[in-house]
This record gives C-alpha cells, structure tokens and sequence, in this order.
C-alpha cells in the first residue's frame, strides 16, 4: 500500500530509507523518523483500537507520551509488549504491531455491545450489584469482570532481552529539549558545568520539530541542529536521547530510563534494550514543555478527533496529512498556525470554530484569506461518523446549529504545563487564572522549571527563560560566568480563555478517553458526594489509567468544579506519583534476576566440592555443599546417614568457612566482650575458646558463636553464618556509641580464613598429619576448648581450635582463604588411611540435632538464652546487652515455652518440623496448643527420628508422651518428650 | 420504583432508564454537633469501621467521625487490597480471622460490593528451614480452624506454571496457601463503611483537622477541631500515620515510629495472576486486580518518614524480587507508585487499648496489618469504647506490652520497626 | 536520598543501614530505675515529624555509624557527624554536669 | 608494584590482573595514639597514613585508607620473611593490626582514565575531573561491596572485593 497521506516536501522524516512494518498483520511502509502513528497515519490508518470499557473505535489523539487511545500490542512472543503507544514508538524494519482488547477483530468489536448498555456500565455501578448471592462473586460475576479487564497482554515466556543499570552526576541536569530546555542547557554547558541533557524523543527540540519557527533568522529545525552540534562537541556534556526522567527523589536524585534498543527488532548481542538510569545532580531545570488539553464534546473520541499541537507534529514533522477536511476547535490564539500548516500539508479547511466570543481580528483574516469559514462564540457539539469521523455539528451562538463535513477536527481547549515530576517531591501545583491551568508550585532548592512547563509559552519567551534558568542552574552549582545571549524569535501569545466541556453535546463526551470515563460520570459521582477530587478519581477511575490522565485530569476537575459551583483550584490539584510516564518492569530489574538475582558467595572449597560431585544448597547468599553423594548412592538420606556414621566413628571434615568470623583487639577487647555476651569473655585465659550467647537490648537471644584469645588484646570471635552481618554492625553500634571510651578495634575477617571442622574419634591421627612439627595436639597438650595459632602444611599459618558442634572429638582448622583449597584435598588424601569423609551441611544438621545443639530454628529472634536452656550461661557480676530487659516479666516466666528433646514413641516414626504439640488425649485446638517442633533428623547414630522443639513447661513434661499434629501435611505422631541432648549427654566423647 | 437508597442490580437498572440521575450521596456532607457521646478521630477504613460497628452493634449512634481531608485519605486508599489471615502468633491468629470472617460477608452487611475476592494468598518457600517455618504457621493456623494447605512444587507449578522455576537463584520447593485469603477493593471499603456508618445516623466531618484535646481533671472533655470545638464522652483515636503527633497533643510518647511503605500498580493487562502470590526470597509479593493491573509492593524503605513517597532503592529491590519470580512481566509496564504511612510498631502488631487520659482511647500500630485488619479493627475498637474492656480477640494489643515483655513478634525482628 | 558520610562523603542512601532515633540514650544499667529507662530506651519513640536525630550505618562503606540530622517531612538532610564524636560529646557533657 | 602476569581480559578491553602474591595488613589506631602511630608510620615508611579517602605510594609499600583510623597495608611479599609479623611488632600498641591477605581479591584495570562503561556502572562518581589520582572509595556495585582506588601514578584503578564473592565480582568487572 502506499503511502497515501503522506505530504510532498514536508516533514523531517528520511524519504530515503523507508521501513516496512505490519499492523494487525496488513503491511504498510513508512520512513525512518516516523513513529508508528505518524506512519499509520501517513498510510491512512485512523482506527488503531477498541476502549476499555465500551469497546469504542479510538484512533490517534496526540503525538506523544500522554496518547489514551492509540494502544498497541509491539512485537511477538516472548518480546510481546502490551499496551504501547504508537505515538511514541519508532518505527523501525520489521516492526510488528497488533489492535488490542476488540473481538474478534478491529473492525467488527462484538464487545461494542457494551456501549448500548453503558446506561447501566455507569460509574461505580460494581459497587451497587453483584451482591447477590454472595456466593456468584468469585465464581461468576469476578471472572466475567476479569474476562474483560486489562487492555494488551503480557508475554507468556520470560523476557529475553538485557537491561542495564547505570549511574551519572552532573551539576545540571536538563529534562526536555525544547526551545526552554535548549537554551537552558546551552546556558550551563556554555558556563562549563556537567551537563546531562535528556529527551524522551529520539530527535532533539521538542516543539521545535512539530512548529513552523524562526530562531535568529535561521529555522527552528537548523537552530536545533546547531545547538545539538555545539553541545555534542563540548567534554562536559552527555547527551541523552530517546531517555525519560520518569521520577523525581529526594537529594537531587532522578531515575530515567533510556531506550537503549527499542527503535530495532532485537537488540545486537550484548547490548541492552533499555538502561535505567540514576542521575545525580546538583541543579535541575525541568523544560518538559506543556500538554494540549481537548475540549470535552460529544463523540470526541472518535477516530480523527486530534489535538491541534498533534496535527502540526504530524505535518511539520512527520509529513503527513492526518485527513482531508479539516474543522479546527479551539479556545486559543494558538488555533491560528494550525490553519496555516494545514493548508500548507493541503488539507481543506472547513472551518475555524473558536469558543471565545471574539476572535482577534489578525487570526479572523488569516483564516479569511483561506476561505475558511469562522464560528465566533461557537462550539463543536458533537463528531459525527462512526469508526472515523465525517463531520462536526457546531453549535453557533444563539442557539444554532450547524453541520460541517470533515474527517479531522483539531482540537484545543489550551495547555497544560508538564509538571507531574515537580510534585514528585510533595511540591503542590498553582492554578494559574490567565493561563487557565496549574503552573509549578514550591519546588527544592535545586530545582527549577523553564518554559512551556512553567506555563511560559511563546517561543521568544521560552528561550529567555531557558536561558535564565540554564545560567542560573550553573551559577548555584558552582559556576562563575556570564549569561549567554538569548536568540531572537518572535514573542506570539496563546491568550487562551478557559472553556472545558459542550453543554450542547448530544453524544457520549469523554473527559478521560481510555478509562472511558464520560462527563456524566463525573456528574454522577457529584451526585453521590464523592466530590473531592480524589474521591472523584477513584469512583470513576477518571486518570487513573496509563496516561495518568495527563489529558484528562485538569478538565475533570474543572468539570467539577463547575458541578460544585467552587474555583478549580478549591476543588483540587492534580498531583503526579512516579513514574512520569509508566517504565518496563525490567529495566528496574535490571540484570538482578534469575541467577543473578543475588550475588552468590563460594566458600574457599567450592571447586573442590564440585569436583566431588556435592549437591549444592542456597544458605543466604552462600551455596554450601549440602551433602556429597558417592556413586550408586541415589538417596540423600543415605548419602547423609553414611556421612553422620563415618565422622562419629571415623572421621569427617566438613567446610565451616561460612561462619562469620570478627577479630576483636585493643586493651579493652575483654571488658568490651563481657559486655556483649552474656557470660564471661574477660577471664577467658590466652590459647582458649568458650561458647558464647550475645542478646539483643530487647533480652531476646540474637546469635551464639565461639570467642578465642591468642593474646591479652586480641580475641576472635565467630558468629552463626546468617548473622554474621547483623552482629558485626551490633558490634560497631557497641564500640562507636555506647562506649566510644573503650579502646577497642573491630576487624570482619570472614573471608580471610578457610575454616575446617574436622571431625571424629580419628581426627587427631588425621590433623597430625597437617599441622607442622612441633605442634603438640594430643589431648593433654591441646585439651578441649583450646585455641592456636601455628603453622600447617610445611608453613602455612593457620589456627586451630578445640571445638565441637558434632559432639565427637573434633577441631576447628583455619587457614589463610587461598589454601583452604589446598588444605581440604590434603585433608581428603592425608584422610584416605582413616576413612575420611566430607560432609554437608545436613550432616551438620543431624549430628548437632543428635547432640542437643540449637542453632536457626530456635534463635528465632524470639527466644531468651533461658528459653534456649541457656539461662545459666548468664553472668550476675555484670552487665551486658539484654540484661535488663531480659528480666521483664513476660521474658522472665517460667512458663514460657522452652527447647526439650523429642523422640517418636513408635521407634520408626518420622517427626515433622513444625508440627505443635498437644497433651496426648487433648483436643487438636489451639488452646491446647504446648508448642511446636523446630528441628527434626533422622538420627543414622540412634535409629530414629529425634526433634528439638519449644514446648510449655518442658522440664517438667520429660518422660511425657504428646501428640505432635501436623494438620497441613495430614500427620499425627505420639512423641516422648526427653532432654534435648539425644547422643552423648555427658560429652564424653569430645573431650578424648 | 426500586430505592437508590438500597443498592442493587435492580436499583442501578430502574436508574439507567433516567440516567442514573435518581441516586443520593453516599454519605451526608455532616456539619459539626457541639457535642457527641463518641468521637473518633481519623475517617480511614478503622474509624469508619468503628463508627459503624458503633451503631450496628453496640447501639451507640451519637457518634462523629472527625477527618482532616476527604474520607478514606489514608492507608486504607493506598495499600496493595491484600486480605488474609495466615498469622503465626496465638495473639493475632483469633483477630486476623475475626476480621476475615467480616471481609466474607462485607458485602450483604454493608450493601456495598467492595469485591471481597478470595483468590488465595500462595507464600513460597525456597528452603526446608522456610518450610518449616510455614508448616509451623499453617498448623498454628488449622488449630484455630483456619484453612491452610501446603503445596509441594508440584502443586505450585499447576497453579502458576509460569513462575521462575528453572533459573532461579532461590528455586520454590513449594508453598503456603490460604485459598480464603484474596484481595479486596480499597477505596470500597472506606465509602462502604462511610454509606453503612451515615444511614446509621453516625455524623462523618470531612476537612476537620484536629488541633488539640481537651481534657480537663485527667479525663478527655473533647477535640479542638479547625471546624471548632467538638465536645465528646469519648475520643478515639485511628489515625495511622499520624498517631504519635496526635497522642503528643494528649502529652503521649508512643511505641510507635512512621515509615514509609510503596507500592506499585502496572499498566492493566489481561488477567493471567489469578491470586496473591508472595516471594519467599526476596521482598515481593503480587496479585492482579480486576481492572487488569498488577498490583505489587516489597518492604518498607527502612527510615522514618512522614512523607508519602518513597526512594528508588526500595523500588528496584521490588522490582528485582518481580523479576526474579516472574521473567515474563519484563515489558509489562509500572504505571504509578506510591508511598503509605506505616504506624510500625516496636514489635510488628497493633495496639488496640485505653490510653492513660480516661476517656481517651488508641487503635494504631498497624504496620502493614492494617488494611486487612479493618473490619476487625473497627469490631475491636468499637467493643472498647462502648464496653471499656478489650475485645476477646484483640486481648494482646495492649499498650505496655512492651514494659510487661509480652510482645506479639511475628518476624522475631525485637524493638527495631524497620525490620517489621 | 544521598547521606553525606563525614569520611567517604556523599552516597545514596542503599549503602547505609538504620537504626532509629539518636535522641535515645543507652541508660546506666545500674541506675535504681533501670527497668523504667531500658524500656523507654528500648520502645517509646518520639517519632518527630520534623527535624530528627537519627543513627545511620555505613554499612557498603567505612562502617562507621552516624549521627543523621534529617527532616521526616521532607527528606531534607541538615547534619551528619560521626556518632562516635557525637557520644564523646555526650559524655563530655555529662562529666561536667553538676 | 607489580601484578601477576595472569590477564583475565579479552581483547579491546582494558588490560586486567589479579593482584596475588601481596600481603595485605589491616591496621587499626589504638585508642588515642594516632599522633605516635603516624610518626612510626612516617619513620616506617617515609610517608604518611592518609586520613582522608586516599592511597599513598612509597617504595615497597602502598597504604589504602579504610575507614576512620584504618588502613590497609599493602606490600609485595616476594620472598621476604614475615611481613605481617613485623608490622605488628612496629605498631605494637599504637595500632591493631591483622593480617587480611586472604580477605580480598585484587584486582588491577590498567587504564589511564575511566572507561565511560566504568564510570556508569559504579553508584559514585567516577569521572576523570572527581575521582583524581590517589583517590579511594569504599561502597558497592552490583550488590557486591568494592573498594577502589585510583592508582597515585594515573595508570589503573584497584578492586577489591571479598574474595567469597569474587566469582560474580569479575563477570561485573569483565563488562566495564
């Protein structure tokens, strides 16, 4: 097909590289430089989609970011993307683009059907109905509801594409490229600043490009072209096209997303579709330009009703003739190029109707002089035509009427300055009376807003006021130079005067076209008192669509205001949230997903782990070997009851590197321990270790580890792998503002040590063949609970402690990170004579259950040590952390729940974490409810299942036998409670 | 002729033949009395729920409800509409389902459809530790006879085939589901409630801001409006998010900090969420709403706040969760955001209690409880100023729990509310 | 929002962790009402709209842990010290007390 | 100082190299002697302990701040003896030390200024004319906690990272 509106020697398109594109699969050709609405149009497509609600026929009404009706469904597959504006996608090759929410087809919408019953669709009619039966809500009446909700539809598979994050500081940042915006950056580039210049649009200079101007003698066009040249050559400058300021936050800080690769089908390997940015700056000048608003009429949202500023764009810069007969309805002066550049594309002008009483006599000639007919004090009425337009019937002064023929009506009822991110910060628009619309309110400190946007609107006057804002911006940032020189254009005024809405409409008249939200939907909800404009809002869903109402929200609030006989600005404002205009999902995302979701931390034996074959688990960001099946071991059970048997009779070794690991030093390093951990750290003697329990202020246990001292001023302490983080911060709070007094240093070294438990009754044979000569480990040498520091294989230092969480005799060995590699294979061959093992983080488990050991599950963050059985471990000759507050009734009771040992009365039964305990014969109710379990294992050492649990008083239930219910997984298991150490209660074997 | 004042199919089809021009406000434009029996402070979903429940209830019509804008301002018009009752502690299982069981029959009670949508709310868990700890939960649940179900991967895959289940960073091993727990109209509520309260005869003042109390020998006399005094027997307080400046008026120090909570709705789209679905590793949780659009939040942004928006951190951590979870919303657009006043307590749950002023009453805390919590909220607070005695299931939410050490702590975080 | 860091100046908020108000000191644990101050200490917050002392932690910094003077209402930041000088300052001033 | 010859770059990217065989100390004031650990420090090693965000070169010897009255030490090891043990014995009791040559893995981009891709990618502000010579910065990309340094000389910038996130810390430093 070919291009049949497209307008000989107009336009700023690329006649000589023409792009083929398809729409609802019809194919169509347009030019690089179009958007796919200008090419659909340059094609003589008008009707692009259905409404939501009604299923009306919609075409185009703007050529920019704020268009409610021209919708489509981009691209295919998993690169499906619902609900894009064809007024602000660029055409490229290949471009494919499907009508949305019609059936079956674009054409014949047989859900139109709903536009006959909108007498009874009206608003908040959901709130009246589908009461009864209650029952029908969600089986019948939601999902006829849900049936036909939403517009486009997402994609069905994961989206392939790459986004990209980046950051930038600047002094000044500029949003928006129009004459304001060039200026204002021209002014603070010219004054040396960094400069970040952002435009939503592909091409720079805003309104520049859709108007016919002059800028010191030369076009508006060259001018742009000249600027954008002198800005690309300066170092301080960074240019940012096709890039939208989406949201404003707090300290200078916006978020923008650029569109990296959206104007291609697919994205060159590597490279992203779209880039979020956070932009820095110390001074912004917002020349976002204003909005034209559409007077509410009758049938105005039929195909072919467009706003006046969109007909120029589509003419001045596209090229194309958006139709053949014209009507321009306006309230305002700006009414007069419109004519112009239409006669220009060669559309017939039918008539001029202009709402306001008189009309000034120069623009009354310009059109007389085209022979266009003038309607003084007159209005478009209503559209005539069904899935375009055909004519207007304009409503004269005194009452006549008339019917024009014409598939165009430009229309425009006056501009909204673009505001939206000034408020995102809690700024309050002002209603301006002369310019009939909200300018900028109170802004922060380090903003400004230039031209259209600050409700500035001839071309001389943006430019100064560009200009003023750009030298300003610069010169609060820092700067020292001289205002640069403001070119010269000339100075035409809008004089608009407000007119919002045509009594005389005989149709449907749309004040928010996509949520099809109707002036009388407006009036019914002033009937029924939701007034406020909010309320207004959100009963009729009037700017709440993806516009965001940016060419609907000013006339509902003025219809509103009319309804309640009150000033527009006593009705309400219309306040933005972010984003300014809406931005992919993905781009927030960024590469943060899937795998990359988090960072993944490795332990120093990971290689090596793999190598072995070990099965991986998730543990915060850690992976850790879970358990490491040998061949022809298919079952994890298995795998884990030959690893829990080998270390308690052989031995095992087992990475523990995970831990958090704090080196604590200074001269008070023991008086500072004793006040973050509940027992004694002060008294611990050179070469030992001892268990500890730190609280929070609050009295609830917060983490356990270990701490050794290898000198009077130096001790190292280790914390629980998931809160390592927690503690070291608690650690600092500790040191730099409770008691800044102490002389005490903090230094993380998780990461500098590789940490072994090697553990089993045949450890020491193992680890004397590590550690150097002349080390002594044997039992009297090297007791239970010591600690230090030596060398091991020929040299390397390391540490080693006397500790265990297995119950068996075991150690702790540490070395630096990059031997921990090293250090585990010879620990796996200088093992082989003793049936070595490595073993997970499930065997951990088990053995440490087996022993009586709490670890996640009961440092809950709602247990006290007493509750963890713990209590004892409490000095009474200091304070510490948590003392205090410990000590409050409802902690210190000694009915609260506390950990206790259970085991299955019938030997072969399987425990459940998180089953609650009831008393035997008692109902399964909540308030019979003793407790639950926290931890459960199959115990390869004993036979069966042990648990640790919370139960109600505890103690004094040993030897008592419970019911352990399970409802969600259907399972009820007698249990005897028993004391919580299941293997080895006297702890023998550890200190062999 | 069918009544506009009783709303039905019926009623809204009579109006289409004239236009719908037949129907009255939903509720009176009330000029304030001098005086009342009750007085609550605060016209969000709790207050309106309570003055209701006032009149319904406890007989008590001689009520005003005092708001500083327009009705339904607050949280209860900026939340993310998610209705459950899957709460772990004894002290808040008997309440979230009190409030439940009114969410199910909202609708017949208030003659207002709020589109009390029980879908399910699906929690993911990614380990065998958070398994556990949602069995723990579930079964808490079932012994107070709540339905609870947990569903192995499988189970999970069937309901939402689509989720990230092959190259995710945390895979789902499975989930937690309570098929009555859904999502509910927000704006709905708040005019319900008003519409129901109003035909009751209860007085709501819009655009009466609050300025002082009185009180006189230790006993509250009444409230300093901008619209004059308004004297009361009883003042109640439900004014989340402005809680601690209120009580500061009555010389009141709270335990209580203002943060900040966003939230998100995407461009509408064709339903394909039938449910709520909630992250288990990462801050997210989703549904869609009947207008097509995904609604979704995360955490707070951890600092306090008085101001109604948040920070961009917050909002890519959300959006990183989404992406995470659900790679094929990755050109579905964000259309709004925006940010909520949390009254964050110091340990995650509400207070519903008599303050130390007699007379004076306080119902706040909420965190992110409050908008499910409404009908309950409104019932509990409403039996303790009509009765001075807490409400059976609202028996925890005391004020010096805190000094007692009986905190109600779900997420185990202590005193610190930006972990709640 | 950008938090000035008195030693590795100004970063985006994601790099700090909060605490909460400043203006709540630890007690003296041995003071004959101890129970009283640790819970006002521990719960009762003024929850200032306004100008709020506030402890931030460098926590993807220097770990330091500061004294943040910042406007609930707007964000707006007006102070940041070390907290460490902030309490030697406190206990400075509590030495000469009378 | 020298790094190991092992590049871990493509072609047309800037050259980078893990640095390996480097003892690293982490010294920390003791409690009111920072006057007399910098003269020992001075008389150590001919410069200063820098007490802003800055790197100092002296033959040997490079010295990163890191954080209020701390510092990382950084010194070839060769085939000298203990490093780390001598340190300790010459700030005995004016400063902590411990030694962190494990904690971090280190990794050196040769670039003479900021490629505009590294420049976008770090959350502060990397650009020529602000981050100068010298000039060290603790914070994080990509969720994973950084330092960096700008060599003194011009020639490179420094990473650090914690060597458990390494893996993931080069894929992000493979695409600057």
């Amino acid at each position: 097909m070919t291009q049949t509106s497209r307008v000989t020697g107009l336009g700023l398109v690329d006649r000589s590289k023409p792009l083929d594109f398809t729409f609802d699969g019809v194919p169509y050709t347009g030019y690089k430089g179009d958007t796919l609405a200008s090419a659909l149009l340059a094609n003589g497509v008008r009707l692009v989609g259905r409404s939501f609600k009604y299923h009306r026929p919609r075409g185009i009404l703007t050529a920019g970011s704020e268009e409610p009706n021209a919708l489509v469904e981009l691209r295919t597959g998993a690169r499906r993307e619902p609900n894009t504006r064809a007024t602000v996608a660029e055409l490229y090759s290949g471009l494919e683009a499907k009508s949305q929410n019609r059936f079956p087809s674009l054409s014949l919408d047989l859900l139109s059907i709903n536009g006959l019953l909108s007498p009874v669709f009206s608003a908040g009619f959901y709130y009246k109905t589908f009461m009864w039966p209650a029952s029908f809500w969600e089986k019948v009446y939601e999902p006829m509801i849900r049936r036909a909700a939403g517009l486009g539809r997402a994609a069905n598979e994961a989206d392939p594409d790459i986004y990209d994050k980046a950051n930038a500081f600047c002094d000044v940042l500029v949003i928006g490229s129009g004459p304001a915006g060039l200026m204002a950056a021209l002014s603070a580039a010219r004054a040396g600043a960094r400069l970040i210049l952002t435009d939503e649009s592909f091409a720079f200079g805003g309104r520049l490009l859709s108007d016919v101007t002059t800028i010191d003698g030369m076009s508006g066009v060259e001018w742009v072209k000249s600027s954008i040249s002198e800005l690309s050559s300066l170092p301080n400058v960074r240019l940012l096209p096709r890039t939208t300021i989406f949201g404003a936050y707090d300290s200078g800080t916006f978020g923008a997303v650029e569109r990296v690769a959206d104007h291609v089908a697919v994205p060159s390997a590597g490279e992203p579709r779209q880039r979020l940015w956070h932009i820095v700056a110390k001074q912004t000048v917002v020349a976002q330009g204003s909005t034209e608003r559409p007077i509410i009429f009758g049938n105005n949202d039929r195909p072919g009703v467009m706003l006046a500023s969109a007909v120029r764009s589509y003419i001045n810069r596209f090229g194309v003739a958006p139709g053949q007969t014209a009507v321009v309805f306006s309230n305002n002066d700006d009414a007069a190029s419109t004519i112009d550049d239409l006669v220009r594309a060669g559309v017939t002008v039918a008539a001029l109707v202009d709402t306001r009483a008189s009309v000034p006599e120069a623009i009354k000639l310009r059109a007389r002089k085209q022979g266009i007919r003038v309607f003084e004090g007159a209005a478009v009425a209503d559209a005539l035509g069904g899935q375009r337009v055909s004519g207007a019937r304009i409503v004269a002064a005194y009452g006549t009427s008339h019917t024009v023929g014409c598939d165009l009506i430009a229309v425009s009822g006056g501009f909204n300055p673009n505001l939206q991110v000034t408020t995102h910060l809690g700024g309050r628009p002002q209603w301006h009376e002369n310019l009939a619309a909200f300018v900028p309110g109170a802004l922060p400190k380090w903003m400004t807003v230039a031209g259209a946007a600050n409700g500035v609107f001839s071309l001389a006057s943006c430019l100064g006021d560009g200009a003023k804002a750009g030298h300003a911006a610069a010169v609060a940032a820092g700067f020292d130079a001289n205002a640069t020189a403001v070119p010269h254009a000339e100075d035409e005024p809008i004089n608009v005067s407000a007119f919002w809405h045509v009594e005389a409409a005989k149709h449907k008249a749309f004040v928010d076209q996509q949520n099809d939200v109707t002036a009388a939907d407006v009036r019914l909800a002033e009937r029924e008192g939701y007034r406020s404009v909010e309320h207004l809002k959100r009963y009729t869903t009037l700017g709440m669509a993806t516009d965001q109402g940016k060419t609907s929200n000013v006339n509902g609030l003025a219809l509103m205001a009319e309804l309640t006989k009150k000033s527009i600005p006593a009705t309400g404002t219309t306040s933005a949230r972010p984003p300014y205009s809406p931005v992919s999902i993905g781009a927030f995302a960024g590469e943060h997903r899937g795998k990359h979701f988090k960072p993944t931390r490795l332990t120093p034996s990971h290689n090596w782990a793999k190598e072995r074959g070990a099965v991986f688990i998730e543990a915060g960001m850690w992976l850790r070997a879970q358990y490491f099946p040998k061949p022809g071991e298919t079952d994890w059970q298995t795998v884990v009851n030959r690893e829990v048997t080998t270390v308690r009779s052989g031995v095992g070794v087992c990475d523990v590197s995970t831990l958090g690991k704090i080196e604590i030093h200074g001269t008070d390093a023991g008086k500072f321990l004793d006040r973050v951990y509940i027992n004694m750290m002060s008294t611990l003697g050179v070469g030992k270790a001892r268990y500890g329990m730190m609280l929070r202020e609050d009295g609830i246990a917060m983490d356990d580890g270990t701490a050794a001292r290898f000198a009077d001023d130096r001790y190292f302490i280790t914390t629980t792998t998931a809160n390592a983080i927690k503690v070291l911060q608690h650690l600092e709070l500790c040191r730099q503002w409770y008691w800044p007094e102490l002389d005490v240093q903090i230094f993380p070294v998780s990461d500098q040590w590789a940490q072994y438990s090697v553990a089993g009754p045949r450890a020491r044979g193992l680890l004397a063949k590590i550690v150097d000569a002349p080390f002594d480990i044997s039992n009297s040498a090297f007791p239970y609970m010591a600690a230090a520091e030596l060398t091991v294989l020929s040299g390397i230092k390391g540490r080693l402690y006397r500790l265990s969480f297995s119950g068996e005799l075991a150690y702790e060995i540490a070395v630096p990170a990059r031997h921990g590699e090293l250090l585990m294979r010879k620990l796996m061959s200088e093992g082989e004579e003793f049936g070595v093992t490595p073993y997970g983080t499930e065997a951990l488990g088990v053995m440490r259950i087996e022993k009586g050991h709490v670890a996640g599950p009961e440092l809950n963050g709602t247990t006290t040590a007493a509750d963890l059985g713990l209590g004892k471990m409490a000095s009474t000759k200091k304070d510490f952390v948590g003392r205090v507050l410990s000590q409050r009734p409802g902690l210190a009771d000694p009915n609260r729940p506390r950990v206790i040992g259970f085991k299955p009365v019938d030997r072969s039964a399987r425990l459940r974490g998180g089953a609650h305990f009831i008393a035997k014969d008692a109902k399964a109710t909540a308030e019979n409810d003793l407790g639950y379990m926290t931890s459960v294992a199959y115990s390869p050492s004993l036979g069966h299942w042990v648990g640790l649990g919370l139960l109600s008083q505890a103690e004094s239930r040993v030897g008592e036998i419970l019911t352990a219910v399970d409802p969600v997984r259907g399972e009820t298991t007698l249990v005897e409670v028993v004391p919580s150490a299941f293997y080895d209660a006297e702890g023998a074997r550890l200190r062999v | 002729m069918f009544r506009t004042d009783h709303y039905s199919i019926f009623s809204v089809l009579a109006e289409a033949l004239r236009g719908q021009t037949g129907w009255k406000p939903a509720w009176r434009q009330a000029a304030p009395k001098s005086g009342y029996d009750i007085v609550i402070v605060g016209g969000g979903g709790h207050g309106l729920a309570t003055a209701y429940y006032l009149a319904k209830r406890y007989g008590t019509t001689n009520i005003a409800v005092v708001e500083r804008g327009w009705i339904g301002s607050g949280n209860v018009g900026r939340n993310t509409t998610i209705v459950r009752s899957n709460y772990l502690l004894p002290g808040n299982i008997p309440f979230y389902e009190t409030s439940m069981k009114l969410w199910e029959g909202l609708e017949q009670d208030l003659n207002y459809n709020a589109m009390v949508s029980q879908r399910g709310v699906l929690n993911l868990y990614h380990s065998d530790a958070q398994r556990d700890a949602y069995v723990r939960r579930g079964n808490a649940m079932r012994l107070h006879g709540i339905d609870a179900e947990l569903l192995d991967l499988n189970a999970v895959r069937a309901m939402y085939p689509w989720l990230n289940y092959d190259n995710a960073r945390f895979p789902i091993k499975g989930g937690l589901i309570q098929r009555r727990g859904g999502t509910v109209r927000h704006d709905a509520v708040a005019w319900g409630y008003a519409r129901g309260a109003d035909r009751l005869g209860v007085d709501i003042i819009e655009n009466a801001e609050v300025t002082g109390f009185r009180i006189e020998n230790g006993r509250i006399a009444g409230v300093e409006t901008t619209r004059g005094f308004i004297g009361a027997n009883k003042v109640g307080l439900s004014v989340a998010g402005s809680s601690s400046r209120l009580a500061a008026m009555a010389g009141m120090t709270l335990p209580i900090e203002s943060h900040v909570l966003q939230a998100f709705v995407s461009e509408g789209i064709k339903p394909f969420i039938d449910g709520v679905v909630t992250f288990g590793a990462g801050h997210f949780y989703i549904s869609q709403s009947d207008k097509g659009g995904l609604v979704f939040g995360g955490d707070i942004d951890g600092y306090n706040s008085y101001a109604q928006r948040g920070n961009l951190p917050v909002i890519e951590d959300v959006l990183e969760g989404g992406m995470a979870l659900m790679p094929r919303i990755g050109r579905v657009r964000l259309l709004r955001s925006w940010g909520g006043l949390m009254d964050m307590s110091m340990d995650g749950s509400p207070i519903i209690d008599r303050t130390p002023i007699d007379g004076l009453y306080f119902n706040g805390g909420w965190c992110y409880g409050g908008f499910k919590a409404t009908p309950a909220a409104g019932l509990c607070f409403a039996h303790l100023l009509a009765r001075d005695e807490p409400h059976e299931v609202a028996r925890g939410y005391r004020l010096d729990r805190f000094r007692t050490g009986h905190m109600i702590d779900e997420k185990g975080m202590g005193n610190q509310p930006n972990l709640h | 929002m950008r938090i000035n860091c008195p030693f590795c100046g100004e970063r985006g908020n994601d790099e700090f962790s909060y605490l909460g108000d400043a203006s709540v000191v630890r007690p003296d644990p041995a003071s004959p009402s101890a129970a009283d101050e640790f819970y006002a200490f521990a719960y009762e917050r003024r929850n200032v709209a306004g100008p709020m002392q506030e402890l931030w932690y460098h926590t993807a910094g220097c770990h330091a842990w500061l004294v943040v003077t910042r406007d609930t209402r707007t964000h707006e930041i007006f102070e940041v010290k070390a907290a460490q000088d902030v309490a030697f300052g406190r206990q400075k001033t509590a030495d000469t007390t009378p | 100082m020298s790094e190991s010859a092992q590049s871990l770059t493509a072609k047309n990217r800037p050259v980078i190299s893990e640095l390996t065989d480097v003892s690293v100390t982490h010294l920390a004031a003791r409690r009111e002697m920072r006057t007399s650990l910098d003269d020992v420090a001075r008389s150590t090693f001919g410069v200063a302990l820098p007490a802003t965000p800055r790197v100092v070169e002296a033959p040997g010897v490079m010295i990163v701040w890191a954080g209020p009255d701390q510092w990382l030490v950084m010194q070839q090891r060769g085939d000298k003896a203990d490093i780390f043990a001598e340190l300790a014995k010459t700030f005995n009791g004016l400063a902590s030390v411990v030694d962190v040559s494990d904690s971090r893995a280190i990794f050196r981009v040769a670039a003479s200024r900021p490629s505009d891709a590294l420049v976008r990618s770090m959350g502060i502000d990397l650009d020529d004319s602000v981050f100068r010579p010298g000039d060290v910065a603790i914070t994080h990309v990509s969720h994973l906690g950084v330092m960096v340094w700008r060599l003194p000389d011009a020639t490179g910038y420094d990473f650090a990272c914690p060597r458990t996130y390494s893996r993931d810390f080069l894929d992000w430093l493979g695409k600057i």
